[in-house]
C-alpha cells in the first residue's frame, strides 16, 4: 500500500495574470524518489512555490498529510516538515557554513533533533564540517550545493524539495548530487520530490515521475514507464 | 598652544564620535536589513532625548529610569512604525526595489517632518536640557591639559555598551542570526521556517529603541536640545552608515569614531590657521566630503569585502 | 528618407500640454488674482517652480537629488552677493522682471556649473546612495557657506545672514513677473523635454539605466545635462525667492525645501509634465488651508497626509488620471 | 567561400577579483552567418558579450568590429556603431509602452544621429509589425508575458538596424512552441535585415539547428570551434558540456543533413 504525504489537486496558479499551471494534480510516493520533467519554462518552479506556499494557488487544494495547507505560510509549512532546496542555492553569503546550519533548525521540532541532524549532515558532507568557519559566499560551486541541501537537512523534513540541483554546476558535481540523492534515499526515511530539466540523469534515480508541459502534467509513470514513453524520447532525450 | 588646541579638539571630537558612532547603529540596522532609508533618523533620536529631560524636569525621575524608558518607548515607536508605514512598503516584498527605497525614503521624511513641527509645538523651541544634573562627583575631570565632562564620559560608556549589546545580539543570538539571514535573503529564510515579516518588524524594533536609547547620549553631550538638534544628527548618521557599511554594526560605531576625530582634527586646524569662529562649520562640511569620496570610492563602506 | 522636421510635425493636431498648461495657469490666477497678495502669488509660483525644476533630475531620469536645495541655497547667494558687491547688476536687475532673470542667469549659471561638476561624478550613483550624496553635497555647502560668507563681511554678515540693503531691494511686482517667467519657462521645458528624444532617454533611465546604456543611450551625458538643467531653475527659483524676501540665511539650505519639492511632485505625479503643476496647486493649497486653520499643527498634518499619499495613491493625481480615458482621447497622452 | 570579418575578439581576458570569467579568447565572426555560443554557466558567454557591448573593459585583448578597435569604448558608442544585444534576464523598460520602448532602440541605434523622433515612431512600428508584438504597441511593457517580452527585446535590438546582433539565451523560459517561434522569427531577421549574430543559447537542439558555427567556452576559455557536427564529436565538449556522448550524438542526428 502507497501512501502519499504530499497532494496536488487542479491547481491553476500564476502570476500577475498570467496563467502558468493548469489544473495540476500529483501524489509524491512516500520514501522514494519523485521527480518533476520538463523544459525551462513548462511549471516546475511554480509548482514548488505553490507547494512551499511561496506563490499562493488560484485554485486547488495542497494536502500535506491529509492536512490542507493553502493557507499555511511558507514558514510555518517548514515547521509541518516541507524542506525545500532553492533553485540557484540561496545561501546567505555573510553568514558562516556552520550559522547556516543553525538557522536551518530554526522551528520548534528542528531544533530539538539539532545534534542528530547536524551528525547526519557532516556524515554526508564532511567537507562542510572541515568549512563550518567559513563564510558560505567564499563557498565553490559544489560545495554551496552540499550546505543549500544540509540546511534543508536541518529543518528535519518529512519531504525534502529540490529544485534543480544540478542547475550551474559541472558535470562531474552533477553526478556527485545525484549519488548525495540516492544516499539520501537509502540513509533516511525522506521522501523527495525532485524537479529536474536534466532528464536523463533524473531518470537515472527516480522512482516515480511526472512530466510537466505548458503548465500541464502531461505524463506520469514509473521510471520503467517513463523510459519507455515514446514522448520522453522523442522531446528530452532525443532519441 | 597649538598643539594642546588640538589635543583638545581631538579628544573631544573622538568623544563625540563614539556618541555618533552608537547613535548610528540605529540607521545602518533599519537601511542595512530593511532597506529603510531613514531620513527622521535625528528626530527618531530627539523622541529619546525629550522624554528622558521630560521625566526629569516635570517628574524627577533620574535619567537613569528615563534610559530605560526611552527603551521602551522605543520599541513601542517602532512596533507603530513598522505597521503603520513601513509594512505595506517592505513587509511582503521580496526584493526591495530603487523604487521602493525611494517610497521608504518619502514617508520617513513625512515622518520627520510631523515628528519635529510636533516638538516645535508641544515642546517648543527653547534648550531642554538635564540642568546640573551630572554623573559622578564633579561635572568635569582634568586629564592633563584638557577638561573633559563627566556626562561626556557616561555617555561614551553608555554608547559603548549600546554597540556590544546590540552586536552581541546581532551575532550570538538566533534572532540576531535570523536577522542578517532575512537582510541577507529573504526568501531562503522562509523555507527554514523564519517568517521575515515577523523579523522584519522586530528589526525596526530594535533599530528604532536603539535609537531612542541613543537619545540619552545626545542629551548628555549636547548638554541641551532643540528640535532642530536632528538637523545635524540625521545627515551625520548617514556619513557613518555608509563609512562602517550598511547592516555593519561595529563598522558604524568605528565610522563614527573616525568622523569625530575628523571633526575634531579639520577644526582644530582650521581654527589655528583661519579663524576659531569658522572652524566648527568648516570641520563639518569636511565630514561631508568624506561621505562623497567614501560613497564614490569604497560605496561598500570602509570595512566592507 | 521622411520629413526632416518630423519631431514636431508628429505631434501637432493632439491636445498638448501646452494649451492645458496655458488654460490652467489662467484659470488659476483669475481665481486667486483678486484676492492674492504679490507675496503670495510669487510662493505660489515659487512652489511650482522648484517642483517642476526637480521634477527634470528626478522624475525623468529617476534620481532622487534629495540635497536638490543645495542649488537654491548657492543661487540665492551668488545672487544676493551679486547685488550686494556689483553695482551694474544691482542697476541691472532694478530694470524689472526681465532685468531680474539676466542677473539670477547669472546666479543660476553658477549653480548650473557645480552640478555639471559635481554630477559628472556624482550621478555615477544610484538610489539611495545618490540621495544620500546630495544630502552630503548640501550639508557640505550650507556649513561651507557658515563659515566663509561671515568673513566677507564680519560687520553685515553676522551668522551668513545676506540682508539687502534697500538700495538693493526691488518692487514686488518685479520679482512675481520675473518668478511667472521662470514658472512658465520650466514648465515648457519639462514638456518638451519630455516630447524629446532626451526624454526618452531620461525616463529610459529611469526605468533600466543598464539597459539604456547598452541600447545606446549616452547615459552618463544625459544625467549630467538633465542635472544640471534642474539645477539651473532652481537656482533662479532661489535666488527671485530670496530676493523677494529681502535677504538671505544659511536656512536656505534646508532639506524643507527639497521635502517641499517632492512632495508636491509626488502628489502630482512623478516623471509627468502637469505633474508639478498640479501638485504645486494642490500642496498651496493645502499649505495655506492648513496654515490658516490649524496653525502650529499645521506641519504635523502635512507630514501625515504626504505620509498617506505615498502609502495608498503613490502614482500621484496623474497617474491615477492618466490609467482613463475621456471622450476616446487617453488622458495619458494629455497629462505626461 | 571567403567571407569578411565583421568581428574579431582578440585574446580577450576579463577577471573579476581572483576568478578568471575570460582567458585569453579569441574569436572571428563572419558577415552574415550565425554563431553559436555554449558552455556550461560560468564559463563566461554573458561575459564575452559583455565585453563586447562595452559593459565590462577586459584586462587584456582586443575587440574590433569593422576592423575599428571598440574595445574602450563605452556600450552606448558601440551600440551606434551597429552592434545590439538581448538580455539573459529579459529589461525592458517597465513604465513605456512597447511602442516607446521600440523607439529607445530605433533613437539610440545606428542611425542614432540622424533620425527624428517621427521616423523613430515609423521605424518602431514597423519592427514591431515584423516581430508580431503590433496590437501590443499601446500596452506598458510590464503587461507582457516572459515570451512577449523576450520578442520586445528583440524588436528593441532590431529598431536599432545593428549590423551584429548578440542574442543572450533568447529562448531560456520559454516552451517548445514558443522557441520554434521565436527561431522562426530569428532566422527571417537575419534574412530580411542582413544581419550577423551571436546567439548563446542553452537549448542545445535549437542552437544545433541554426548555427552555422559554434564556439564553446569552459571555464573562461574556447574549447571548441567548428560546425555543430564537429562540435558534437569533439571529446573535450563531450566531457566538458554535453556529458554522455551519445546524447551528443543524439542531438546531431537530429540535424538535417547540412547544405
Amino acid at each position: 500500500m502507497v501512501k502519499y504525504p504530499l497532494e496536488l489537486s487542479n491547481i491553476d496558479a500564476g502570476y500577475g495574470e498570467a496563467q502558468a499551471l493548469w489544473g495540476v494534480s500529483l501524489k509524491v510516493r512516500e520514501g522514494g524518489i519523485n521527480v518533476i520533467l520538463g523544459s525551462n519554462g513548462a511549471g516546475k518552479t511554480t509548482t514548488l512555490r505553490v507547494i512551499t506556499g511561496i506563490l499562493k494557488p488560484w485554485r486547488g487544494d495542497v494536502k500535506f498529510l491529509g492536512e490542507n495547507i493553502v493557507n499555511v505560510p511558507t514558514h510555518k509549512r517548514v515547521d509541518m516538515g516541507v524542506g525545500m532546496v532553492p533553485e540557484g542555492r540561496r545561501l546567505w553569503p555573510q553568514l558562516t557554513v556552520y550559522e547556516t546550519l543553525e538557522l536551518g533548525a530554526y522551528t520548534k521540532h528542528a531544533k530539538e533533533k539539532f545534534e542528530k541532524n547536524l551528525e547526519l549532515v557532516y556524515t554526508l558532507f564532511p567537507v562542510l564540517k572541515e568549512r563550518s568557519k567559513q563564510l558560505a559566499g567564499t563557498l565553490s560551486g559544489g560545495e554551496s550545493q552540499m550546505l543549500a541541501i544540509a540546511r534543508t537537512l536541518m529543518s528535519s523534513p518529512r519531504i525534502l524539495l529540490m529544485d534543480e540541483p544540478s542547475l550551474g554546476l559541472a558535470p562531474k558535481l552533477v553526478i556527485e548530487v545525484f549519488k548525495v540523492i540516492e544516499k539520501l534515499k537509502k540513509e533516511t526515511d525522506l521522501t523527495v520530490l525532485l524537479v529536474e530539466q536534466n532528464v536523463y540523469m533524473a531518470l537515472q534515480i527516480a522512482d516515480y515521475g511526472y512530466v510537466l508541459e505548458h503548465g500541464r502534467i502531461v505524463l506520469e509513470g514509473s521510471r520503467e514507464e517513463l523510459k519507455e514513453s515514446e514522448r520522453i524520447k522523442k522531446a528530452y532525450l532525443g532519441l | 598652544m597649538g598643539l594642546s588646541t588640538v589635543v583638545i579638539s581631538v579628544v573631544h571630537g573622538v568623544l563625540w564620535g563614539i556618541i555618533l558612532g552608537a547613535a548610528s547603529t540605529g540607521l545602518t540596522l533599519l537601511w542595512g536589513v530593511m532597506k529603510v532609508v531613514n531620513v527622521a533618523h535625528g528626530e527618531i533620536l530627539l523622541i529619546g532625548s525629550y522624554l528622558i529631560v521630560i521625566l526629569y524636569a516635570f517628574l524627577g525621575l533620574s535619567p537613569y529610569i528615563g534610559l530605560l524608558a526611552s527603551l521602551a518607548l522605543g520599541l513601542i515607536t517602532g512596533l507603530a512604525i513598522y505597521w503603520g508605514m513601513l509594512h505595506k512598503l517592505v513587509g511582503k516584498v521580496e526584493k526591495v526595489t530603487l523604487k521602493i527605497e525611494m517610497s521608504t525614503l518619502l514617508i520617513m521624511f513625512a515622518l520627520s517632518v510631523a515628528l519635529s513641527n510636533s516638538y516645535y509645538h508641544f515642546i517648543g523651541s527653547e534648550p531642554k536640557g538635564l540642568g546640573l544634573w551630572h554623573f559622578g562627583l564633579k561635572s568635569s575631570i582634568d586629564i592633563g591639559s584638557v577638561v573633559v565632562r563627566t556626562n561626556s564620559i557616561l555617555a561614551a560608556i553608555v554608547a559603548v555598551i549600546i554597540v556590544a549589546a546590540l552586536h552581541l545580539l546581532l551575532t550570538r543570538t538566533t534572532l540576531g542570526k535570523s536577522i542578517r539571514a532575512v537582510m541577507q535573503d529573504a526568501q531562503a529564510a522562509s523555507l527554514v521556517g523564519i517568517n521575515p515579516v515577523r523579523i522584519k518588524m522586530l528589526t525596526t524594533m530594535i533599530a528604532i529603541g536603539v535609537t531612542t536609547l541613543s537619545g540619552f547620549l545626545i542629551v548628555l553631550h549636547e548638554t541641551a536640545i532643540i528640535p532642530g538638534t536632528a538637523l545635524i544628527y540625521t545627515p551625520l548618521a548617514f556619513v557613518i552608515v555608509v563609512l562602517g557599511g550598511l547592516g555593519n554594526v561595529l563598522g558604524s560605531f568605528i565610522g563614527g569614531i573616525i568622523i569625530g576625530l575628523i571633526y575634531g582634527l579639520s577644526k582644530a586646524i582650521i581654527a589655528l590657521t583661519f579663524n576659531p569662529l569658522a572652524s566648527a562649520p568648516l570641520a563639518l562640511s569636511t565630514a561631508f566630503i568624506v561621505l562623497i569620496l567614501v560613497l564614490l570610492f569604497k560605496p561598500e563602506g570602509l570595512f566592507g569585502r | 528618407m521622411g520629413s526632416a522636421k518630423g519631431t514636431v510635425k508628429s505631434y501637432i493636431g493632439k491636445p498638448t500640454p501646452i494649451l492645458i498648461l496655458a488654460l490652467t495657469i489662467t484659470v488659476v490666477f483669475a481665481r486667486i488674482f483678486n484676492v492674492a497678495t504679490l507675496d503670495t502669488l510669487v510662493i505660489f509660483t515659487y512652489f511650482i517652480t522648484i517642483a517642476a525644476s526637480l521634477n527634470i533630475i528626478m522624475g525623468f531620469a529617476g534620481y532622487v537629488s534629495f540635497g536638490q536645495c543645495v542649488f537654491l541655497g548657492i543661487g540665492a547667494y551668488i545672487y544676493a552677493l551679486s547685488i550686494y558687491y556689483v553695482p551694474w547688476m544691482n542697476t541691472l536687475q532694478k530694470i524689472g522682471g526681465e532685468g531680474i532673470i539676466i542677473v539670477g542667469l547669472f546666479a543660476s549659471s553658477i549653480a548650473a556649473l557645480v552640478a555639471a561638476v559635481v554630477g559628472a561624478v556624482v550621478l555615477r550613483l544610484r538610489g539611495a546612495f545618490f540621495a544620500i550624496a546630495t544630502i552630503g553635497l548640501d550639508f557640505a555647502a550650507m556649513y561651507i557657506v557658515m563659515g566663509i560668507v561671515p568673513f566677507i563681511n564680519p560687520e553685515q554678515f553676522y551668522g551668513a545672514q545676506v540682508i539687502l540693503p534697500s538700495h538693493c531691494l526691488v518692487d514686488k511686482s518685479a520679482t512675481f513677473t520675473a518668478m511667472l517667467i521662470t514658472m512658465i519657462t520650466v514648465l515648457v521645458t519639462n514638456y518638451l523635454i519630455k516630447r524629446s528624444k532626451f526624454g526618452m532617454g531620461l525616463v529610459s533611465i529611469r526605468e533600466d539605466e543598464d539597459a539604456a546604456e547598452v541600447m545606446g543611450v549616452p547615459t552618463a551625458r544625459y544625467k549630467t545635462l538633465a542635472y544640471t538643467v534642474s539645477a539651473l531653475f532652481t537656482a533662479l527659483a532661489g535666488a527671485i525667492f530670496y530676493l523677494n524676501g529681502g535677504g538671505v540665511y544659511s536656512e536656505a539650505f534646508d532639506l524643507a525645501h527639497t521635502v517641499d519639492m517632492i512632495v508636491m511632485i509626488v502628489i502630482g505625479g512623478l516623471g509627468t509634465v502637469l505633474g508639478p503643476l498640479i501638485g504645486g496647486v494642490i500642496y498651496y493649497w493645502l499649505y495655506d488651508t492648513l496654515l490658516i486653520h490649524y496653525p502650529g499643527v499645521n506641519l504635523i498634518i502635512l507630514g501625515i497626509i504626504v505620509a498617506l499619499i505615498i502609502l495608498f495613491a503613490p502614482e500621484g493625481v496623474v497617474g491615477i488620471l492618466r490609467k482613463y480615458e475621456v471622450r476616446g482621447v487617453r488622458l495619458r497622452e494629455i497629462l505626461e | 567561400m571567403s567571407k569578411a570579418t565583421l568581428l574579431s575578439v582578440k585574446s580577450i581576458t576579463k577577471k573579476f577579483g581572483g576568478l578568471v570569467a575570460l582567458n585569453n579568447v579569441n574569436i572571428t565572426v563572419y558577415e552574415g552567418e550565425i554563431l553559436g555560443l555554449i558552455g556550461p554557466n560560468g564559463a563566461g558567454k554573458t561575459t564575452l558579450f559583455n565585453v563586447i557591448s562595452g559593459v565590462y573593459k577586459p584586462e587584456g585583448g582586443r575587440v574590433f568590429f569593422d576592423s575599428v578597435d571598440i574595445t574602450r569604448k563605452p556600450p552606448h558608442q558601440i551600440t551606434r556603431m551597429g552592434i545590439a544585444r538581448t538580455h539573459q534576464i529579459v529589461k525592458p523598460f517597465n513604465e513605456m509602452t512597447v511602442l516607446e520602448n521600440t523607439m529607445i532602440g530605433a533613437l539610440f541605434g545606428r542611425l542614432a544621429s540622424r533620425i527624428t523622433m517621427g521616423e523613430a515612431r515609423k521605424k518602431a512600428l514597423e519592427t514591431l509589425e515584423f516581430v508580431g508584438l503590433i496590437d501590443n504597441a499601446d500596452a506598458p511593457a510590464s503587461k507582457l508575458t516572459l515570451h512577449e517580452k523576450k520578442t520586445l527585446e528583440l524588436a528593441r535590438a532590431l529598431a536599432a538596424e545593428p549590423k551584429l546582433l548578440l542574442l543572450d539565451e533568447e529562448l531560456a523560459g520559454l516552451n517548445p512552441k514558443e522557441i520554434e517561434e521565436s527561431l522562426n522569427l530569428i532566422k527571417q531577421a537575419k534574412d530580411e535585415k542582413e544581419l550577423t549574430i551571436i546567439m548563446v543559447e542553452h537549448v542545445m537542439h535549437a542552437v544545433m539547428n541554426i548555427a552555422e558555427r559554434i564556439v564553446v567556452l569552459h571555464h573562461g576559455e574556447k574549447i571548441a570551434e567548428g560546425t555543430p557536427m564537429e562540435i558534437a564529436n569533439t571529446p573535450r565538449v563531450i566531457e566538458a558540456y554535453l556529458g554522455e556522448k551519445e546524447l551528443a550524438l543524439k542531438f546531431v542526428k537530429k540535424l538535417k543533413p547540412q547544405k
